[in-house]
């Protein structure tokens, strides 16, 4: 390529494009990486994050797979322990419930059980969340499950950059990662950025500080972060209140360390997420802070998650059982106010 | 039926074997005929309106048509009696008000949901048997003998076992239809409910909609051969194959997979080829332009179940050419018909089920709290007792 | 029956006998009752809880289930929601991940999406728990991908009383409840005790304390309970300190009210189970107790847990990964030190 | 060989085709037979020896005897060429040496582990492969070609698969040998990488041990066709079956199945008939004595897989009666063999193993808590670059 045509033309792209082009790069760049899914050659994937990797690369490269959600993971481990890069797309979050004991038995203790043999670098994808009433099987969270299930990293990025980078960190970490990419940033117009032209990653396991403030720290990841910073504008104009934001981007492994700086600051904390609350990574969070930092803490840590139901259809229902900027503002005043 | 052959009287004479015997759609009358054709109708009705609601904007959630598919629903519910379960999954939404209409399209004691049902969980109301908890083709319900299914594709068949299992146990009659398209057979959950069935001879048919497409992908990428029937071989089970297009050919194999099962003999898959009209949903109506070669949905749309009945009726002496010719909505995309391409009644019965939904309510937000859990019967009985 | 038979023969029965008479009791009681589960007819399960049913049921009754474990949950809601009660074994509890799907997005919903209309009295039970040299497939604690996910009940006794009043309570529940049967308790001889010869069961949802004390509250299930007891003993042997011992029996629902009251005496918690830590349901009560409880904290809320690794097989190293009297001891006595 | 039959000559002479042609087993040399006698012997005192120590107590974890369906083993890794693959289960124990032990017993460099490596897994060692974080049949390695399974019962099959695609785009020529008991077929993921592997004509070859039993449960409950090779049909796959109990046939269909594979015609199913001998484990040795009828086993034993070798070679006039009788192991049971009843060459090559195995190290504790996650690469080499 000539000097040209690599002058960086500064164009916003949107979460959708940055996850797409990460992928796309990390294919060009690593002959051994292999996508597979369902519908993502010809078409493309469900949301087009594949688009064009079946005409550049070939069906050899880019696999139409069937429904078959555990031979989509078990055939991606398989071909990972034999040198080649997986990526594997679930058509939503939800579906891969039938592929889990393929992530949690086989491919989580893989490396655990070899005593390192085998590794598997590999990322298992796919569109997650709510808010777009999408009903019971097409909004969920289910990152606990992974959590809980030793040998798997599990990251949710909030940010066209942050997608691009941790996406391809992901894609070069070596171990199996559950990349949650909430659908509804996909192609929300209000958060595209330009991103450099340069290679570039997010190393998984780094929070991000969003927004300083001294008073109360929010904690979250995902779309729930932008509630966050919305919440912190209403404390500040309202209330005069100043709330730090912290999104955490990576569960497994987790950046405890931001989390206590802020606290050793604010000494307040609210933890939010979409997921359902019981077992959820919110309560984990809180747990850690309490353990490891109930010094920091003079007020109970709150958490403003999911109700303990499955995702309602129509929009009344669903905006009932989730996370809202009123909900996390009120949850901070209470804490601040304790 | 012996296992392992496309038809009923394999021994006999292999594929073509249901011809030289007498067809169980011979012993339908010319009224049975023409309701049938009105049932056609009012499947295309229904999802033609559909579409034009949603390209108004009106309706939320994604329509999975049914167009040039229709022939299979209508064709796989005719012959089966109140007492028989259904699963319908996303492309089968006609199936829910179809179920037992032979009763009464208004009758409110039939087995089956009724359109303003229907209507109401599209339009997401509480009038709907789920109150709309669910997206559209997720619904069901105990005494209409219907069950709700999940997304997880082929999820159903493992539940559907289950309800034949404990008809039987109960000395209920009964069989259990269960739709899937072409690309859910590859699921784990298939096989292990299939196998399961096929071990207890239970009276559960499994409806393959083969319409050569499974959302992007193509039948030959999800099935290692181009007849789905042939995964019934593997459970040593009936794999019938029926021209999906032809309403008569899918009662005949669905009708002799039922009696199969009613005569306790087991399982089978009946296969129903046909072709998707569209998009695999409406979001992906472009797309599928670019994805499917222009001359195969051509082909594949060539045979619209309407125009292949009206043939037949014309053949049987039932329809006259210009009864045929009377309302002219087959082969035509919804744009393109209008309600007088089809029978007033029909119009008028969907319109009554839109009207209902419209008047219908959104559920309250505190409902969604609400049936989480039911409230434990141990504490209510800590003796136990009957539930 | 004549009253003379119905005198009772006081005689102490272990864990397994315990869950195995609960399940007997309610197949002879209820006549719609089914098992369903992998070489539970003529071999009675690999542990011998369904020994004898199938002889005296008969197989209508009785299934001996290919080794289908969705079709096991699957066909096991389809009978439930016609009429039937359910009672699917898993041979060990870690092959639950091959029936997740139809666990988690089938049986959890099913009265949620249909606003009511289906009810599934069910059970899905099986062998769990680790020390006993099993290996990463038969030691695991999973619980928490149930408790994370909304409309399934899970429990998990510690005692040959509880474990036949809570499976009776769970086959009567109308609900599908995730039930985990410590195995190394099963033939536990100092455990054993005498049970009521008349029918009784135990609620779901209540906690219970085994010893009481007012320095710190110890809070557990399953096998880690007596651990408790004996880290209780050498705390008040050594140190003079005086531990309260909850055993929560039940995860979903989750009695908090007894475990405020013990921290409203003691002021002090530890949390130990044997699931990985994180986002495990210590994390959840950790969390439940710093929101709501806050007040009556004068330590930090400690868990001892097992590590985030898979149960490996060997002993020195199964051993090294778990809680033990020694590390609930440890984390004990730093709380009350703190 | 097509599809859905039982040999690879189907079109010619169906079940029985192979007969009519040359079988692969014609072409071994007396050498190859006397070195298969040993290894069949070698199977069997391994198992023999495993089954002495734990009644002695001296093992730890459930014994999964493989006696009496060894022919299934050295049968079908005889013909293997070292580039190819296998993944044992439970029953497979001995699995794991015999693979490319062709290329010398003791030889370092032949990709198969050794004796010693896997008495080390056994008696929980540091010296096994996987320094004995799992249970004794899950093991592998990369560069031995063996993939380390789960417990979950087929989940190996998909992995498989992709070791086979990667292979293969690799220019790699390998096939892919998976065990799976006959009760196994029943698992979801069965079906879903069969059909992978089927769809995209992947070298995967699929052993079906059926023993007849699955734990406490007969095959007949577990499939809807006694012969599992039937399972093929579903996939369009060819399904071979071999006697389990006679290693030349259990050579002839695997090679056959390897031969369609190494053509690039795809995966098979190779059902070995053969029976188990004793318990599932050695914990359920007395309750299978009542759930399995004495007849069945006396029956089902009474074709001693070296007994049935034997008669062959003497019939080939590779043994001369003396020497066939000369160690009578066959027909015994572990508890009543000794040494003397199997050739001083095994006996020798076992307690080596042994001895490795006893002189070993327990893993220290802290190794506990290493290999949850290797060192992230992203971290290490920022830009990328070959892994
Ligand atoms: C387990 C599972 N995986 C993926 C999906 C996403 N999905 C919904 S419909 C569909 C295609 C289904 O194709 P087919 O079974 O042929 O039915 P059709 O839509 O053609 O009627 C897919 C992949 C799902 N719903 N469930
Ligand atoms: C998914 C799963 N379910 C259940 C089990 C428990 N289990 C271990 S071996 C076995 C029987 C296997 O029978 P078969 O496949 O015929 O193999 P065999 O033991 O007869 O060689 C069962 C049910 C398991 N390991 N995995
Ligand atoms: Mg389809
Ligand atoms: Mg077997």
């Amino acid at each position: 390529m000539s000097a040209i045509v690599e002058t960086p033309v500064p164009t916003k792209v949107n979460f959708l494009t940055a996850i797409k082009d990460a992928i796309a790069e990390e294919m060009e760049r690593n002959p051994d990486m292999l996508c597979m899914g369902e519908d993502i050659g010809v078409l493309g994937g469900a949301f087009g994050v594949t688009e064009g990797l079946h005409e550049r690369y070939g069906k050899q490269r880019v696999y139409d797979m069937p429904i078959s959600e555990a031979a989509i993971v078990g055939v991606g481990v398989g071909a990972a322990m034999n040198g080649k890069t997986i990526m594997c797309e679930m058509q939503f979050i939800d579906f891969i419930s039938c592929g889990f004991d393929q992530i949690v038995n086989m491919a989580a203790t893989f490396h655990y059980r070899t005593a390192g043999d085998v590794n598997l670098p590999m990322v298992i994808r796919g569109p997650a969340g709510a808010y777009g009433g999408g009903g019971p099987y097409h909004s969920q969270m289910n990152e606990a499950w992974f959590c809980n299930s030793p040998g798997l990293k599990v990251v949710c990025p909030s940010t066209p950059y942050d997608a691009k980078g941790m996406m391809k960190a992901a894609l070069r970490d070596g171990n199996p990662v559950v990349f949650y990419e909430i659908k509804e940033l996909y192609r929300r117009r209000d958060i595209e950025e330009e991103l450099p032209t340069e290679d570039y990653i997010v190393p998984l396991g780094q929070a991000a500080v969003r927004r300083e403030g001294a008073d109360v720290t929010l904690v979250s990841y995902g779309q729930n972060v932008y509630q966050c910073l919305s919440a912190a504008e209403l404390l500040k104009e309202q209330d005069g209140i100043e709330a730090e934001v912290i999104d955490i981007r990576s569960m497994v492994p987790f950046d405890e360390e931001t989390v206590f700086n802020s606290l050793a600051k604010t000494n307040r904390v609210v933890v939010v997420n979409e997921a359902p609350m019981t077992c959820g990574f919110a309560g984990e969070i809180v747990s850690r802070i309490s353990a490891k930092a109930f010094d920091l803490l003079d007020a109970p840590p709150m958490r403003v998650t999911r109700a303990d139901t499955p995702v309602p259809w129509v929009k009344p229902l669903e905006l009932e059982v989730l996370p809202s900027v009123e909900k996390v503002y009120q949850a901070a005043l209470q804490t601040v106010r304790f | 039926m012996s296992p392992n052959t496309g038809t009923a009287t394999a021994e006999k004479s292999g594929k073509d074997g249901a011809k030289v015997q007498p067809r169980p759609s011979d012993a339908l009358t010319k009224e049975d005929c023409l309701e049938l054709l009105k049932e056609l109708y009012l499947a295309r009705y229904f999802d033609v309106r559909l579409i034009k609601e949603k390209k108004r904007g009106r309706l939320r959630g994604t329509l999975y048509s049914s167009h040039n598919q229709e022939a299979i629903l209508v064709g796989s519910l005719y012959g089966l009696r109140s007492e028989d379960w259904i699963s319908p999954i996303h492309r089968d939404m006609p199936a829910f008000f179809l179920k037992d209409i032979r009763k009464g399209w208004r009758n409110p004691d039939r087995v089956g949901l009724s359109i303003g049902e229907i209507c109401a969980q599209v339009w997401g109301k509480v009038e709907s048997p789920g109150r709309a908890r669910d997206n559209w083709s997720h619904i069901g319900k105990r005494d209409k003998k219907i069950i709700c299914s999940t997304s997880m594709l082929a999820g159903t068949i493992p539940v559907a076992a289950g309800v034949a299992l404990s008809d039987r146990l109960n000395g209920v009659d009964s069989v259990v239809l269960t739709y899937n398209g072409e690309g859910s057979t590859a699921q784990g959950v298939f096989h292990e409910a299939v196998n399961f069935a096929a071990v207890h001879k239970l009276p559960v048919i499994t409806i393959i909609e083969n319409n050569q497409w499974a959302y992007g992908t193509p039948v030959e990428m999800g099935s290692p051969s181009k007849d789905l029937a042939d995964r019934a071989k593997g459970y040593n089970i009936p794999g019938l194959i029926a021209d999906g297009q032809d309403v008569f050919d899918v009662y005949d194999k669905v009708m002799q997979a039922v009696e199969f099962a009613r005569s306790g003999r087991g399982p089978s898959l009946v296969e129903c080829k046909s072709f998707r009209a569209y998009g695999h949903g409406d979001h992906d109506d472009d797309r599928a332009n670019k994805y499917r070669p222009k001359e195969e949905v051509e082909q594949g749309r060539s045979r619209d179940p309407i125009a292949v009945m009206k043939a037949t009726l014309v053949k049987k002496g039932y329809l006259t050419k210009e009864e045929a010719a009377q309302y002219p909505a087959e082969g035509k995309n919804a744009s393109e018909v209008t309600d007088e391409d089809f029978p007033p009644e029909v119009v008028e019965y969907v319109k009554e089920g839109i009207e209902f939904a419209l008047a219908g309510e959104l559920p309250a937000a505190e409902e969604a709290l609400q049936w989480v859990f039911v409230d434990s019967q141990a504490q209510a009985y800590p003796q136990g007792g009957a539930r």
